[in-house]
């Protein structure tokens, strides 16, 4: 239980990787992208995690009755999920670009194209 | 580790992991249903784990979800309604069995809260968790009929 | 021509009062602690929703 | 370079990062440690502020400027978008047909929009009290108006979205965080330092001085972004046709 | 629980990953989307659960599908997508 955490997070992120790596198809490879990002989500928020600790939100909690988990990586990582998703969605954008010059969203393909 | 922690647990070892499977491997109208249900296990399993950490405002990502979930199944039925059309899913029995534990979940945690303005945001968490579900599965099953460009 | 006005501002202002209503019943409802500022930003937020219920029920059926 | 040399090079970058990765993972400190120093400073320092959320203080108020830095991504990353998908000159719009939704589908969008609508303001409004912030409820805010597109179709969505109100208000928000930014240097303090206003009682929603402002400023942008991005995808992917195939 | 929830994210990456077409990758990252938010509560982080519901649950799948969507529209050279 120890590394399992930073173990998964290292998984996944290199699962993403190995699909970026061997796509055939660049819609398919920004969502393997977006595989790579839940790894780092995942290793950060295990960073900061303490064990019996509840989230640093005092709404429904007296301050000080439970211990709390660390609220800066979890800062780190909702900044995290938002530049993740606006890169999503721009790598997207250039893949439909892609689609409308080349007529084609196959990696190889495009580069049997250039030259 | 207090009972309710082990029923989200059990919940989402079970379910969530069935869900996982479905969604993962088979045709593409089995892999629909298996979203669908996907978050409506999840959308219980939140509900468990708010109570079974004693946060109430954790109830939000429950809320949020209960609107977003079946949001996505339609996104996804309106989008792939060609494919669809084609082979339409049918999964009766798997869905009411799922409207049933989201049931029973939001039966369990009232009971637990007991009478109250929590009790009102859990019983709307409830009703559009499993509303959004029957209507979204509906939607799976031909909700969307000959849709050409729109 | 006031008739017709009137006529068609009625159950518009019955629509967005039901709508409303119903929204800031559901805000009560969402909120933890209730006190006057909670209540005005609950309103505000419960008056944009009912705009927006309305804008979108005739965008479907006026066409 | 042929597939089966990249695959080859693919496992061996993998398995030396996979390597590296386990030997770094063996010397973090274990999962579920007691030693947080920042993790308590910032807590001290959100309960100092009378900021219930202290995620929300620590990206409203500590790190305020990088808000502003993942701020300006977003909107930059919104005009690449308008800017890719623009209508080229070998396009042109087509109409498309009004589609068919059956009716429960149809009455359920209509429901359930007003509520996603207000709850994207609650989660907005309630950023520096409970989980959730501008962000969230902004994206929230903006998936509930694609309701209309999923239970009519894209004339009706068009008809409740008047686009340059959006762009106008995407732009109006970031500037709106500027400001805020901007009056703290006036008052003579440092750019975007939570010095100005009072901070309140706390757990209320007036609580944290700036946190609710920067808060509402950042929900409203990322609703407005969404509603424009949204919007360009759906019109290449719906209403834009290219002349002929080329 | 945390491991429960961390074998979940596990298995969705690798299937999101193993999944070639990008339609049923939608659906799948879908789940992995909501799979991830349960995670994080797990974790303690309901802020980031949230915002990953937000992004997760509705939002990506739609870019990516109508991505999808405009790429097969267009008038096809070569042979059918895979």
């Amino acid at each position: 239980m120890d590394v399992l955490p930073y173990l998964v997070a290292g998984w996944v992120f290199l699962a993403g990787c190995y699909g970026l790596a061997t796509s055939r198809n660049l819609i398919h490879a920004v969502g393997c992208l977006s595989v790579c990002q839940a790894g780092t989500y995942v290793l950060l928020l295990a960073v900061g995690y303490r064990d019996g600790g509840t989230a640093p939100v005092f709404s429904d909690l007296k301050p000080g009755t439970r211990p709390v988990v660390d609220p800066v990586v979890q800062a780190l990582a909702l900044t995290d999920v938002v530049v993740g998703a606006t890169v999503t969605a721009l790598l997207l954008a250039l893949v439909v670009q892609v689609a409308k010059r080349h007529g084609t969203v196959d990696p190889d393909e495009l580069g049997e194209l250039r030259g | 580790m207090n009972g309710w922690l082990l029923a989200a647990a059990v919940v989402l070892t079970g379910g969530l992991g069935a869900a996982l499977w479905g969604v993962a491997t088979g045709p593409l109208r089995r892999r629909a249903v298996a979203q669908n249900l996907a978050t409506v296990l999840a959308g219980s399993g939140l509900l468990l784990l708010a109570q079974g950490y004693d946060r109430p405002s954790y109830l939000d990502l429950a809320l949020v979800l209960a609107l977003l979930g079946p949001v996505g199944t339609l996104v996804f039925a309106r989008l792939l309604a060609d494919d669809l059309a084609a082979d339409p899913p049918r999964a009766r029995a798997a869905t009411w069995a799922t409207v049933g534990v989201a049931a029973a979940t939001v039966a369990a945690v009232c009971a637990a809260t007991g009478p109250g303005r929590a009790m009102g945001k859990l019983l709307v968490t409830g009703a559009l968790l499993i509303g959004g579900n029957l209507i979204a599965s509906r939607a799976l099953s031909g909700g969307f009929g000959g849709v050409r460009g729109g | 021509m006031n008739r017709r006005t009137n006529s068609a501002a009625l159950p518009a202002a019955a629509e967005l009062a039901l709508w409303w209503t119903t929204l800031a019943g559901l805000w009560l409802v969402f909120i933890s602690t209730v006190d006057p500022l909670e209540l005005a930003v609950g309103a505000g937020a419960a008056a944009v929703g009912a705009l927006a219920a309305r804008a979108a029920r005739r965008a479907v059926t006026d066409r | 370079m042929n597939r089966r040399m990249r695959l080859c090079l693919v496992a061996l970058g993998g398995a030396g990062l996979a390597a590296l990765f386990t030997a770094a993972f063996l010397r973090l400190p274990a999962f579920g440690g007691d030693r947080h120093p920042y993790g308590d400073r910032a807590v001290r320092a959100a309960l100092h502020r009378h900021t219930a959320n202290t995620i929300a203080s620590v990206n409203f108020d500590l790190r305020a400027f990088d808000t502003l830095g993942e701020t300006s991504i977003l909107f930059a990353s919104v005009l690449g978008c308008v800017v890719l998908l623009r209508q080229a000159r070998d396009e042109h719009r087509a109409r498309p047909e009004p589609a068919d939704v059956a009716p429960p589908v149809r009455r359920y969008a209509l429901l359930v929009l007003p509520v996603a609508v207000l709850t994207g303001l609650y989660v907005v409004a309630h950023g520096q009290l409970s989980p959730g912030g501008g962000f969230q409820g902004g994206v929230v805010t903006a998936t509930a108006l694609h309701l209309l597109y999923l239970g009519a179709d894209y004339h009706a969505l068009e008809r409740v979205r008047p686009l340059g109100a959006y762009e106008a208000g995407d732009a109006l928000a970031v500037s709106a965080y500027v400001v805020t930014g901007l009056a703290a240097v006036l008052a003579g303090t440092a750019f975007l330092a939570n010095t100005l206003l009072p901070y309140g009682t706390f757990n209320t929603l007036s609580s944290g001085g700036t946190v609710p402002l920067l808060n509402a400023a950042v929900g409203m942008e990322v609703a407005c972004a969404v509603v424009v991005l949204l919007a360009r995808f759906l019109d290449q992917a719906v209403e834009i046709e290219e002349d002929s195939g080329k | 629980m945390i491991a429960v929830a961390l074998l979940l994210v596990a298995a969705s990456a690798t299937a999101a990953v193993a999944t070639r077409d990008p339609a049923r990758q939608a659906l799948v990252l879908s789940v992995l989307g909501v799979v991830l938010a349960v995670l994080f509560t797990t974790l303690q982080a309901p802020d980031v659960g949230l915002s990953q519901l937000a992004v997760g649950a509705a939002l990506t799948p739609l870019l990516l599908l109508l991505t999808v969507r405009k790429v097969r529209r267009r008038p096809r050279r070569e042979e059918d997508p895979r």
